[in-house]
């Protein structure tokens, strides 16, 4: 049996094998204490880092699963440990061949009951987690959300409790009362998308033709980062969200100014110029609530006609809002974006309500956007492989608008607040 | 595929043929296709946004008279292979030609109700209804003409082979694909057919 | 078993035949012979020998394999930095849809496909397969699926929904090119190969064990393919159905999944996991299987626990039918549903965990030779256990529905595909490979491939859990510096390691290559029995004669081979060598059977296979092509039914045969 | 290497590969004529492979005497086929086509007979050779083309007659087979030119039954529902509709998560939506997505749920199905059902609320004063 135990020498000495155990258990050591120690305190962590609940829903989910990943963490370093021991101790040494033992069976049934035992227990715990998540009885503020290829739509029915008098439609951002559980009720207009607002709260799919409800809790004012997490076509990385809480004063402003009459740009100015470029481009599919056209009749946008999805995002007040197309923008520029993002939460709602003005208006991204969408963003939009769609546009498409057009646009967009 | 006889000659460690055993194991795997299809049928059941319900055109009396029929052709299937035992290859080709028979006359009343039904004007993009009613009778449908298609071909190899009775492993394997064929439309016929929408 | 007596050399032709120099049917026209071959190209095509499939298998999944790989490089290049510009969002969505895909169907389950066709037979002492046609049939039929789903790429673009092909983003309006055609045809096609594959190796299973070998004597590799097979066997018909609804939606206008009509997309949902969760164990089992024969070997002790490995095996297959909707925790399903599976799914994870202490065990006591095959094993252990730890953390159905969807996930499933299943074939590779080719794969080689390899998966997968703890999703073609975040955890440096980690992974995986090419190369054998092994398999030659066995062996424990070379010391009760390996080959020899008889070549199961992707090219672009495929089907059905069993002497070319290789086949 | 046969195949393949390319230039690009062109190319080239990989099938030594060639009635049918081909093109389309098949089926068999014949001094062998080639033909082509006759002549049979009579033709023909079937079983003495016959009558009757069957058509009711398209008209009025309301659907096995489900309970009509705690009077609906209502009915009259689809209209995917817009009072509903059923109606509003003159709602005719308005933002 010579040639058979040089096979054994001839490998890298079972010392190296151990040193490579240990590096790679280091690691995963590594990963499991450190996050757990690190992902405690520093805030400048990724913004949908999953471990730092910033509500009591998220609060639930992270309080049931740290230990979880404290006990696999733990387990995994038992057996690797076990298993490097057992390479170190019984190499071949030259020893005989050991008696054929079939196995212990006394010690097989112990060695399964225990881990029975420990998933038994966090079982029950999941058990009740899972329930509480799901309640929609506590509800105090209902949002439809509605997704599509690849923006979200939030519509706040009627809830005259929170001076809601006239539905509000809005996108991008879904803006809450701090503190206030409100509840989504979420469907979508064309494929399966997820909303997910890691600190808020897990995620939940939005299907078409279905409603799925999300509870949403926010303990403190701020902006909450989010990402669309179920494949949904070209654009699933570019359709992303953020939740903006305010206390409840400031919610109740922000409401009253979404409600606001529509008020037409003055005659004679170059926004003017642009509500009339809006009227013959933009309304074909973007509504903006109260504009009337030159004859007085009110301008009703029909993207039903031109987009697949049957909708485009409404832009009565979108300079209320920090981001377009799909929040994969920001309308603010870095400096006052993060001016926004990293306030503390008592001057926060202020700033945010603020909105976007010229100064602060990021016109670089806008312009790009405005001049050819679908270069910015991958959509369906070209108008030669419509067949299947009957012609609708699958995202925005490339209006071919002028420089002066573009500059006349802007100028009236920014008067939508 | 067409089994050969000659298998039973060797001896098994189950004591059951390969050919037997490998239909009855195919046949295992056609119950969870059938199952797949039944429960798209009954989870779409009552989602008629266009075009007649169920209930609206199903013609009960000859569905049932067609079902009977069918269960007749198990009978002969039976005879037929009690028939192919006794090493009797007279007896078998002309009950499995009976059987074939049957079963044509079966496929032929599901062509007519096919056909009545879309001028009732369910066809099979109308609606939910139409789309899982067409697919899963289809199905069956397609596996009751393979089914009388290997009769006949059965009918054809008998009648070539020299050895009586040869041919009764492969008779007893196609009648195994035959009943259970019938037992999944007698399912059908009571899930599909009878229990009301 | 499929054989038949083949006549005996020199047997005279029918009586009727005139004296000679006439024509005699040896030499009449080749096609209206039964193919004889068995050497040359021809011997592997009409190929009925399920060790030629075996290796048809391994080289086609091998192939597949490296493309899959190459798309998965892709994949991480893109990913490397932020705003990747090497793939566009198309290109990339086609990627990594094409890239599970690709290794899921056409290269862990065919490579499974190929260890199973070549080593059950031989660890349960048969000759052959139960329905060696079949057997072909099966082949061909995984090979024409895959160019199918392929073909896609030259036609326009491959499918581009995923893997999971989630409707409606399948639908015809969301996927207007014709990629989700090829894909739904070409697995359906490549699925009738497993669903043959399935009935035939457990008919085989069943049926031809060596005497005296029970099924608590059965090789665990063996049983775990008999449980693979059987999930198999009911998960395959689920999928079969979901594909036909797609098809139907998208070629014939069905609304199975038009909203507007009413329907409800879960449906998809649960027909595709309902396949999609076996097929998860479909994937593992083998590589379960193969470490554990590997690691009783090296350690020079039985299996511990071989009764629990078995029913832990089983339990995993039966209860890998009731956790399906945990990949659909955030689908909606409603909080009592989640619940149950939720709790199903924490019960998995117990019979999983037997394994992995009976492994450990097995080692524990044992006298440990650390082998290139040896090390992947222990990798797998390793590996597995880390994968199947995080796959806990999300059993947990409220802090899945934070990790699902992201990076998480994909380290989670590639520590337990990558880690557990590919690990496991490699190791099988570095096992098996002189008894498949009669040569080692060297040694040093392998070592290297080892190391890079396990350096590379950790660096590749280790990071994608902290990517995914930091909230970055899957599936998507670009991800951005305004999400990255700074300090310790921020994406842009784990994307950075986890590409690298590829870079590192595929130059291991190249060595691999490089192996086999100077294995080729070398002149040196393999001796008889190079790893003192315990099982069946390797009481024949290096590579195994074609009817495998001299004489078929009576079992009388399991791990017979061991058994017979070696002897309890009544004292010590350590084992000592009684008979070398050469010794109980030569007593097999010695009393060979007088007549074997193997199956002969056909044409059918070629030519029924070649007629499948015409249907699916007609399906997709004309229904008359279609038909003529249907055409060809028929007929090459009707041929293979009426090939006679008995093939009649004319059939046989007497000048061109060596050996007993021709005889009828069935099946 | 190129033997008679290698050269007469890739010959063959050249020719037609001329043709499709001709056809593809001067007729048509990519439609049927092309494909079948270019399957036909296929598979030459796969004949010829096959051939030059067996060595062009040539046996070393040619056949001396031709005594074993047999009689062969292909070249007569071959001819009969010929005389129908131009039959069909002065007469018909039909023969024509016939004509075409006739004679490639006659000229396959015909070749394979003379291949086989030569192939070797042993008749036998021959024969066996040239059954192996056309049994996988002729088998399913007898075995398809007998199951179709059946399956035809019965189907148009059934078509013809009433339904009740339909039924009964049924069970006497399937009765007709068992009975014969179990003469014959009981007697194995019976002459075979008897069995034959019983066979050749049942045959014959059959086929005039189907070709009779043909001649009558469709049965008045069928005709006259293909006409009229019963069953897509939606009568959403207070009373019973003849054929909309036939047999209403009680149950529901789909469901879940609707954005509301209507009730009607004791005269009051109120909309229960999931997070609402209490029943709502208004639904607030996405513009341009299809939504599912479920309509419950606790009155004990028998009610329908309408949905008024406003003066801008509404995509009804009810009657999407057909452009004739079959829905001209501008409105959807369920079918009327009875106490404790429930029904599900989906419907896409494709333009808001602002752009209607009336509010939309969802009402129950002969309930007064209760409406559930729908929001359409």
């Amino acid at each position: 049996m010579n040639h058979r135990g040089s096979f054994g020498r001839r490998d890298t000495t079972p010392f190296s094998v151990v040193m490579v155990k240990v590096r790679r258990l280091g690691q995963r050591v590594l990963v499991a204490t450190g996050a757990v120690a690190v992902l405690g305190s520093c805030a400048t962590n990724a913004p949908q880092d999953t471990w730092q609940p910033k509500g009591p829903n998220a609060k639930m989910i992270d309080d049931l699963q740290q230990p979880v990943f404290a006990v696999a963490g733990i387990i995994g370093i038992i057996v690797s440990v076990v298993i490097t021991y057992a390479m170190w101790r019984y190499r071949d040494r030259g020893q005989p061949i050991p008696e054929q033992t079939h196995g212990k069976p006394a010690l097989e049934i112990t060695l399964t009951v225990i881990p029975a035992l420990i998933l038994a227990v966090v079982g029950v715990f999941t058990f009740r987690v899972i329930f509480d998540l799901a309640r929609t009885d506590d509800t105090e503020l209902v949002i439809n959300v509605t997704g599509q290829q690849w923006w979200w739509e939030y519509d706040y029915p009627v809830q005259n409790e929170w001076g809601i008098t006239q539905p509000i439609i809005s996108s991008g951002q879904l803006v809450m009362p701090a503190g206030t559980k409100v509840l989504l009720r979420e469907t979508s207009r064309d494929v399966i998308h997820s909303y997910w607002i890691p600190a808020l709260n897990g995620k939940r799919d939005a299907v078409p033709g279905r409603i799925h409800t999300l509870r949403l809790e926010a303990d403190e004012p701020g902006i909450y980062a989010g990402q669309c997490t179920e494949f949904c076509g070209l654009s699933h990385a570019n359709m992303r969200m953020e939740a903006v809480a305010l206390s409840k004063e400031d919610f109740a402003k922000w409401i009253a100014n979404q409600q606001a009459a529509y008020r037409a740009p003055a005659e004679g100015t170059l926004a003017k110029e642009g509500e009339s470029v809006f009227l013959n481009q933009c309304v074909r599919c973007h509504q903006v609530d109260g504009l009337k056209r030159p004859d007085g009749t009110l301008a009703i946008a029909a993207p039903d006609e031109n987009v697949w999805s049957g909708a485009a995002p409404n832009l009565t007040k979108l300079m209320t809002r920090n981001t377009f197309a799909g929040a994969m923008f920001d309308l603010l520029r870095d400096a006052c974006r993060d001016d926004v993002w990293k306030a503390k939460s008592a001057e926060f709602g202020a700033k945010y309500l603020a909105g976007v003005d010229e100064t602060c208006l990021n016109v670089n991204d806008l312009r790009a956007w405005l001049r050819n969408a679908p270069e910015v963003k991958p959509m369906y939009a070209n108008p030669a492989l419509l067949a299947d769609t009957n012609g609708k546009y699958r995202g925005m498409p490339n209006l071919g608008l002028s420089e002066s057009d573009i500059d006349k646009l802007v100028a009236y967009l920014l008067t939508l607040k | 595929m067409a089994e050969s006889a000659t298998h039973d000659a060797h001896v098994t460690s189950t004591g059951l043929s390969n050919v037997k055993l490998g239909m009855w194991l195919f046949l295992g795997s056609e119950c969870l296709l059938f199952g797949g299809l039944i429960s798209t049928y009954m989870l779409y059941r009552g989602r008629v946004s266009n075009g007649p319900t169920p209930e609206q055109i199903y013609d009960i009396p000859f569905t049932s008279v067609s079902s009977f029929v069918l269960l007749m052709s198990s009978l002969t299937m039976v005879l037929a292979v009690s028939a192919a035992h006794n090493k009797d290859d007279r007896g078998t080709n002309l009950w499995l030609s009976v059987t074939a028979l049957l079963g044509a006359t079966f496929v032929g009343g599901q062509v007519y109700e096919f056909t009545a039904f879309y001028n009732e004007g369910l066809g099979f993009t109308t609606s939910l209804f139409g789309s899982s009613f067409y697919t899963l009778t289809g199905f069956h449908g397609v596996h009751v003409t393979v089914g009388i298609i290997m009769l006949m071909a059965l009918v054809a190899i008998n009648k070539r082979s020299k050895v009586p009775g040869s041919k009764s492993e492969t008779v007893e394997m196609i009648g195994l694909y035959w009943h259970f064929v019938d037992i999944v439309w007698i399912i059908i016929f009571t899930l599909v057919y009878l229990i009301p929408v | 078993m499929a054989i038949i007596e083949r006549p005996a050399p020199g047997s005279t032709v029918p009586a009727l035949t005139p004296a000679p120099p006439a024509i005699t049917p040896a030499r009449t026209y080749g096609a209206l012979r039964r193919p004889v071959a068995t050497t040359g190209w021809k011997s592997w095509l009409f190929t009925v020998d399920h060790k030629k499939l075996g290796l048809m298998y391994g080289a086609t999944a091998l192939f597949f394999f490296i493309v899959g790989g190459l798309e998965a490089v892709l994949i991480r290049l893109q990913l490397a930095a932020p705003g990747g510009k090497v793939l566009n969002a198309d290109l990339y969505n086609q990627m990594f849809t094409m890239h599970a895909t690709t290794m899921v169907f056409l290269f862990v389950m065919p490579m499974a496909a190929g260890f199973a066709n070549y080593f059950v037979p031989l660890q349960i002492g048969a000759r052959d397969v139960a329905f060696p046609r079949i057997n072909a049939f099966g082949f061909w039929c995984l090979l024409a699926g895959g160019i199918v789903v392929n073909l896609a790429w030259f036609l326009g673009g491959a499918a581009d929904g995923g893997w999971f092909m989630y409707a409606p983003n399948s639908g015809p309006v969301f996927s207007p090119s014709h990629g989700v055609d090829f894909w739904t045809l070409g697995l359906q096609i490549a699925g009738i190969a497993s669903l043959t594959g399935a009935i035939n190796l457990i008919v085989t299973v069943l049926n031809m064990r060596a005497p005296g070998m029970t099924l608590m004597k059965m090789p665990i590799f063996t049983w775990m393919i008999t449980v693979v097979q059987f999930l198999l066997l009911f998960a395959i018909p689920v999928i079969t159905v979901a594909l036909f609804l797609l098809t139907f939606q998208r070629s014939f206008g069905a609304q199975f999944f038009d909203v507007a009509a009413g329907a409800d997309p879960l449906l998809w949902q649960h027909l595709f996991w309902i396949f999609g969760h076996p097929e998860v164990y479909v994937l593992i089992l083998p590589s379960f299987g193969i470490i554990s024969e590997v690691l009783p070997v090296f350690s020079r002790k039985p299996l511990f626990g071989y009764p629990f490995v078995v029913f832990s095996g089983a339990a995993i297959g039966f209860v890998g039918w009731g956790v399906w909707a945990h990949h659909m925790f955030a689908s909606g399903l409603g909080p009592v549903s989640v619940a149950v599976f939720s709790l199903a799914t924490m019960a998995i994870a117990v019979p999983t965990g037997v394994k992995i202490i009976n492994w450990t065990l097995t080692m524990w006591g044992g006298k440990l030779v650390f082998t290139t095959a040896m090390k992947f094993a222990i990798g797998l252990v390793v590996l597995f256990t880390i994968g199947g730890l995080s796959g806990v953390t999300h059993s947990v159905a409220p802090s899945d529905t934070q990790q699902t969807d992201t990076y998480y996930i994909v380290a989670h499933f590639h520590y337990v595909l990558f880690g557990g299943a590919i690990f496991g074939i490699f190791s099988g590779f570095y096992y098996w490979w002189p008894k498949m080719f009669g040569k080692m794969l060297n040694e040093r080689l392998g070592s290297w491939n080892f190391w890079l390899m396990v350096i590379g998966m950790n660096m590749t997968f280790g990071p994608m859990h902290i990517l995914g703890l930091q909230g970055q999703p899957r599936r998507m073609y670009q991800w951005t510096e305004a999400r990255a975040g700074e300090g310790f955890f921020n994406l842009a440096f784990w994307n950075l390691i986890a590409s690298v980690g590829s870079l590192i992974l595929t130059v291991g995986i190249g060595l691999f290559l490089i192996n086999i090419v100077v294995t080729a190369r070398s002149k040196v054998r393999a001796p008889l029995d190079p790893w003192n092994a315990r099982s069946l398999e390797w009481m024949t030659s290096n590579p195994p004669k074609e009817h495998n066995f001299d004489s078929i062996p009576h079992v009388h424990h399991l791990d017979e081979f061991f058994h017979r070379k070696y002897e309890e010391d009544p004292t010590t009760h350590t084992m000592r060598e009684v008979a070398t390996a050469e010794e109980v080959l030569a007593e097999l020899e010695r009393n060979a059977d007088k007549h074997i008889h193997m199956p002969s070549p056909s044409y059918w199961p070629l030519v029924l296979a070649s007629g499948m992707p015409v249907v699916a090219l007609g399906i997709i672009y004309s229904i008359p092509v279609a038909i003529v495929g249907g055409l060809i089907m028929l007929y090459a059905l009707y041929g293979w039914a009426l090939e006679p069993a008995t093939a009649p002497e004319s059939d046989f070319d007497s000048t061109s045969n060596n050996g007993h290789a021709v005889g009828a086949s069935h099946g | 290497m190129f033997k008679v046969g290698s050269k007469l195949f890739l010959g063959l393949t050249g020719f037609s590969t001329l043709t499709l390319v001709a056809y593809l230039v001067f007729v048509e690009r990519l439609a049927l004529g092309g494909v079948a062109l270019s399957m036909v190319l296929a598979a030459l080239v796969g004949l010829s492979a096959v051939i030059i990989m067996i060595n062009d099938g040539d046996s070393e030594v040619q056949p001396r005497d031709a005594a074993l060639v047999r009689a062969s009635m292909w070249p007569l049918v071959t001819v009969a086929g010929f005389v129908l081909l131009v039959l069909g093109l002065v007469v018909a389309k039909v023969y024509f086509i016939f004509g075409i098949v006739v004679v490639l089926a006659a000229l396959t068999e015909w070749l394979v007979q003379a291949w086989s014949e030569s192939a070797s001094d042993d008749a036998a062998h021959n024969e066996s050779a040239r059954r192996r080639l056309l049994h996988p033909i002729e088998f399913p082509v007898i075995a398809t083309l007998g199951l179709g006759v059946v399956i035809f002549a019965f189907s148009r049979i059934m078509l013809a007659i009433s339904k009740s009579a339909g039924a009964v033709a049924f069970i006497v023909l399937a009765s007709l087979v068992l009975l014969v079937g179990a003469i014959f079983a009981l007697r194995p003495a019976l002459k075979t030119t008897l069995v034959s016959g019983i066979c050749v009558v049942g045959a014959v009757g059959i086929v005039a039954g189907g070709i009779a069957g043909q001649g009558v058509g469709l049965r008045a009711d069928l005709v006259e529902a293909l006409e009229e398209g019963h069953y897509t008209h939606r009568e959403c009025g207070e009373e019973k509709s003849k054929y909309f309301d036939k047999k209403a659907m009680k149950t529901l096995s789909l469901r879940t998560n609707p954005i509301a489900v209507v009730e009607l309970r004791d005269g009051v009509l109120s909309a229960v939506m999931t997070g609402f705690n209490d029943p709502q009077k208004s639904v607030s609906v996405p513009r341009g997505n299809a939504v599912t209502f479920i309509f419950r009915n606790f009155d004990t009259a028998e009610r329908r749920m309408v949905a008024s689809l406003g003066t801008a209209m509404a995509v009804d995917t009810n009657t999407e199905g057909d452009k004739e817009g079959h829905s001209d009072t501008n409105e959807t509903c369920t079918q009327l059902i009875p106490q404790g059923a429930e029904q599900a109606l989906t419907i896409v509003y494709s333009k808001p609320s602002i752009a209607q003159e009336a509010p939309l709602t969802l009402t129950v005719p002969g309930v007064e004063g209760q409406a559930i308005e729908v929001v359409v933002p």
